[in-house]
């Protein structure tokens, strides 16, 4: 399937605001986490700042995540990893609300609940797990909806290479092929799982081999490549759509930052980031459309501006926005509350 | 026309799930053994023939994939029942239990609906040991986000199911063996009871007082509560009048009537089939002893429940083990017996 | 790997062995759980009589049990499943304390703490579990251990096609894999898992083939016999023995019972089990061995003769112990009683 | 010749260890990122170099594998030491943790021998969401089969860790992230204390009195003891005198403690960072209603713990649910000027 030039600048520009939201907020992270701001003796505090607790950022990663939201409508569900920016922005996700969750706030996809992990839009079927290899049991309910519901929607499940060892892949790829059910899992292989590289943790080469278990279709993408990610999806989508089940592709990508902001990244050879850069899927996007005249300097430079414009009006907003009341922490367990919460006495 | 008949508990679940299948069709279940087989319990027993394979599915042994579907279908606007066979399997599963389906709605902040009813059989009695006969209703209840239903009868458990189904929640509804009226399997005969043909929603939260008594309060759920209603009968011989309270739910929890009642009798008692420690018995005690404000006792709460040990197999361990009627009737006698020492103070 | 003489013979009385304790079992199962002796309006009480509870007999499956077993020692271990008795026998677990463990007596393996679906006995290094793909783990870990302690010794994990969808299925053979440990998983695959046939639950038709997956070999068994299955799995277990690391084993055999004693089988076609019942390996076993000479006459009625002498023994025993004393139900949480087990009031 | 340092609890930690691991070949550890990153709390910080990949073993994410592992080399006489990385994880595993681990020695009549120590992260505080930032031991205490330690400190830390190793039976060791003295959270001082660089074991089942005081008890566990000692401080200085008890096991639970203090002092609150409901803070508020014949109290129990809802992100809304210091000093005067009705009375 050849992309058309609407969906290639989509592409270009949905990376490049991705890698821009993520570089923001490498920054932002940091603000009010180190010293001389926090508890004496510390070199960093996770919970202080504006944004607190655990972040992973998926700079490096784009192509994964447009290459295959390329391809996906509102209809479509996506289900994310604990590493979900790259994927709720391709699939739509409004910035502002995302950014006000990761925030805490009010305003937030979840009222400043869920956090960085935990984003859920319902417009745009979007949603995400901390828990490695989450996602692939829920996708797998989606598409099961879709099937019911007589439509030709689909799901994706995403999942990083270290998810491929859990159990819920299994069980999720048997259940999606005996019942063909319309469901594209999504292997991002970033070669490292934390600290574990593939290579210790994964007894085959290439996850998408493990496809031929299910006797689905298994695809591999040896490229972190916005292109190759696009165009070797296409058939998956597609029988999917055609109601003949589930797909497995895996694709070979690169983590540019740790595995979450403040890794000392000890287990990485000295230099391995920088060289992995040099393969940076975005550059390497823009030189393509405009080699093939797709994209003019202007168009470029007119994507750069309106993206980081985009990317630094959700943070404003975020910013802005209010917290929630305390009080608030007591509602939403159930969606008409009956539960046994019960404020601190 | 309001008809009723005597059904069992299985009777009544299944009854309760085809009205609400006919009703919605958006309703439908997944779980092993639940089409041709009706359920290893009978919970959905005819259903396959009712409604066909695409809405009664069996699956796969693959727990964490059918029931984290049954959370990815629910947001997406179905209505999955789903059993798990055992509620003692639940470790295989619990991921996308208690992390997915008891949470999304909360870190949505309340956008996330998920309307799915997790049947599971639980209870033991019958030697089927260690791995096939807990309760673990407390360790549901422990952790918020999932609705927790435990009937004691046929009559509730239709009711109950009924809600269950129309809750935009997420409700896990464990059925006890022993009171399911199963036709291999001795029962408490109590849990078969009148059941109207026509469909009924029983409010989660309200207890039931099946008995009043003034003497002491007996709060108890699930097959237990059956053993109650024959302990009350026999300690009644005895000129002791015990109030029996099925609790219904464990979330939401309807304090408000066990402290009336143990206001009024001043004794409490609490039968559980669960684990002693860290879990339900532990929880009601908890509630009087935070209110001995309004609450005055003549004798210090009692609790019956399996006394930290795994389910054991042979007959004998196992009865030990498991509170039975005798029990209960002992525990009454003594509670009866005792007193505060501020009462002796007195 | 061509067996001798007097593996083929054992294998031939375990067998024998086997099947009459399964037979013998499903009859003394039966005491007590009929009317009039139970329940009014009840047809059958799982919870009565001798022998309560579930009860899952393996007759028909004896080639896994002894095709595998035949070639481990003492010092190898055997995780079993749900379905254990076949397992046991061939494993060499004392008859007289499994049948008394199923008899819920206190000179049982676990004193009457575990029945039928958990017998354990050390000096055998044989396990088992109620819960479907839970061998699987275990067995890695004995695994492990062998290989920690410097032997060749191995472990073995049964398990039931219904439990290869199972997660643990999955993590497990990727783990031992990847460590090369020296395990051997052995897929049961008697087409019915409960009520739910393979073709229902399973994506492929051979679980073997999932070996691929793990980069290790994978063997399929298309017969359910004993020979076949001895000589298919040599190699997997001379591979692990060398320290080369696990293989996936999937044997065609047949379930001549229901799930669990009392089933009442709606599910299977008419005359099925009559089918399955007319490729009984046993007879076809000992024709083999009576063709070959291997065998007379007169070693087969002594094998009869004696296998079933020991049954019955062992029922007797079991019949004759007696029961633990209720109190000791509150022993053996820990090897040294630290619980919080404390008596009902 | 006996040295003390201060060290943090993670260093105390991964020091037991270490001193075990050389005494005796059979301690291994495996686990997700605990090898050349030290554990992602510290626990296992320099144990690769010292011991080696063959005894320090990175994992893939497969917790159900390599925790059943753990269970099947204990069977073959190794001493396995495992970690899930957050506790919150539990649902992938649950199965192999508490219907083998926990329960093989029970079915097996007590012949199988399970030397396994399960270290897991509990606790939040820090903004980590719903699914990384619960505590739950009041569901592995709810279990049988598991001894359950939760340490508060570095000294019990090393201790206990010690006694865990050489225990024959499975322990879970629930270490704090909030009391760890990560160089990248903030944490509770008092958490930091001396450790003897020799060996020594902390037996199980024995709480620590940790401040003497007459007019009421605090019963606490893990980061909530560094809270109550704080609280407690400040409540002396309106001259409220405050009992803190550190339960540091819950399997075994020191219930004796307990029941001494509260006798003396006649005032109980449990302060608690798991889910209120049926878990630790109702056990002891039980334990309390079960001995009113011998315990006589001036106030009504009271249960500071998360109120029954996940646990949010948003920092005043995850500020608000977990208890602090302030919350205790208010529990403490709320129950200094309440009253039991019995009291009320005399
Ligand atoms: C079940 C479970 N186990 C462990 C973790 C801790 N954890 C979070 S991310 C991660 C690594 C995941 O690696 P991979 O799947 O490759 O995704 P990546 O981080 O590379 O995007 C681990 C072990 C978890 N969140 N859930
Ligand atoms: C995790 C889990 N899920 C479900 C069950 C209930 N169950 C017991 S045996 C069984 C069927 C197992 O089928 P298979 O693995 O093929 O073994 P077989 O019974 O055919 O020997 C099921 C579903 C269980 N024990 N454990
Ligand atoms: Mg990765
Ligand atoms: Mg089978």
């Amino acid at each position: 399937m050849q992309a058309g030039n609407e969906k290639l600048l989509w592409m270009y520009e949905k990376m490049v605001e991705i890698r821009y939201y993520e570089e923001t907020l490498a920054a932002v992270y940091m603000e009010g986490k180190l010293p001389p701001n926090i508890q004496k003796g510390l070199a960093f505090d996770i919970g202080a700042g504006p944004v607190p607790g655990e972040m992973h950022l998926a700079a490096g990663q784009e192509p994964v995540a447009v290459g295959i939201c390329a391809h996906l409508s509102d209809d479509d569900t996506v289900v994310g990893t604990h590493r979900p920016h790259h994927f709720a922005i391709a699939k739509g996700v409004p910035l502002d609300a995302m950014t006000a969750e990761i925030f805490g706030k009010v305003t937030g996809l979840g009222k400043g609940k869920g956090g960085h992990m935990h984003l859920f839009d319902n417009a745009h079927k979007f949603s995400c797990s901390g828990i490695v290899g989450a996602s692939m049991p829920i996708a797998c309910g989606a598409a099961l909806a879709a099937k019911k519901l007589g439509t030709n929607w689909l799901a994706v499940a995403f999942f990083g290479e270290g998810a491929a060892n859990q159990g819920s892949f299994h069980e999720s790829m048997n259940l999606a092929a005996m019942w063909k059910l319309p469901v594209i899992f999504v292997c991002e292989d970033n070669q490292w799982a934390i600290s574990v590289p593939k290579s210790k943790a994964t007894s085959i080469e290439w996850v998408a081999d493990r496809a031929a278990s299910y006797g689905m279709p298994g695809i591999r993408v040896p490229e972190n490549d916005t292109l190759q990610v696009y165009e070797a999806v296409a058939p998956a989508i597609a029988r999917a759509r055609r109601g003949q089940g589930p797909s497995l592709i895996e694709i070979k990508t690169d983590r540019y930052f740790g595995h979450f902001q403040g890794d000392a990244e000890t287990y990485r050879a000295k230099g391995e980031v920088a060289r992995l850069r040099q393969n940076d899927p975005i550059p390497k996007f823009a030189q393509l459309l405009k080699d093939k005249n797709f994209m003019t300097m202007q168009d470029e430079s007119d994507i750069i501006f309106k993206t980081h414009q985009w990317v630094d009006r959700a943070f404003a907003f975020a910013r802005q926005s209010g917290y929630p009341s305390a009080q608030d922490a007591l509602k939403d367990v159930f969606v008409s509350d009956h539960s046994n919460a019960r404020a601190l006495t | 026309m309001k008809t009723t008949r005597i059904l069992t508990m299985a009777q009544a679940i299944s009854e309760g799930i085809a009205q609400e299948m006919t009703r919605d069709a958006k309703v439908f279940v997944m779980g092993e053994d639940i089409g041709s087989y009706g359920g290893i319990f009978g919970a959905t027993g005819g259903l396959l023939d009712k409604f066909g394979k695409d809405r009664i599915m069996d699956t796969p042994i693959s727990e964490t994939a059918f029931i984290g579907a049954a959370t990815g279908a629910a947001a997406a606007g179905l209505r999955p029942i789903v059993e798990l066979m055992f509620v003692d399997f639940f470790g295989v599963c619990m991921d996308q239990i208690y992390n997915h389906l008891a949470k999304n709605t909360y870190m949505s902040g309340g956008h996330v609906k998920l309307p799915v009813v997790l049947t599971t059989a639980i209870g033991g009695g019958y030697s089927d040991a260690a791995q096939h006969s807990q309760c673990l209703y407390g360790t549901f209840a422990h952790m918020p986000g999932i609705k927790v239903v435990v009937p004691s009868n046929a009559y509730d458990a239709k009711g109950l199911m009924i809600s269950a189904i129309r809750d935009d929640n997420p409700v896990m509804f464990m059925y006890h063996k022993g009171i399911m009226g199963l036709p291999w399997m001795a029962y408490l005969e109590g849990s078969s009871n009148a059941v109207p043909e026509e469909a009924y929603a029983i409010p989660f939260g309200k207890a039931k007082v099946l008995q009043e008594g003034s003497d002491i309060t007996i709060v108890s759920i699930s097959q237990m509560v059956q053993k109650a209603v024959l302990a009350a009968r026999e300690l009644a011989t005895q000129s002791i009048h015990a109030e029996v309270i099925d609790l219904r739910t464990l979330v939401p929890l309807d304090t408000e009537t066990v402290l009336k009642s143990v206001r009024k009798t001043g004794r409490l008692l609490v039968v559980d089939e669960d684990y002693l420690g860290f879990g339900l018995s532990g929880e009601i005690a908890a509630l009087i002893a935070e209110n001995l404000d309004t609450v005055e006792l003549h004798a210090p709460v009692i609790r019956l429940a399996v006394p930290n040990v795994p389910i054991p197999y042979s007959r004998p361990l196992e009865q030990f083990v498991i509170p039975q009627v005798a029990n209960i009737v002992q525990a009454v006698q003594a509670a009866m017996l005792k007193k505060t020492a501020a009462a002796a103070h007195a």
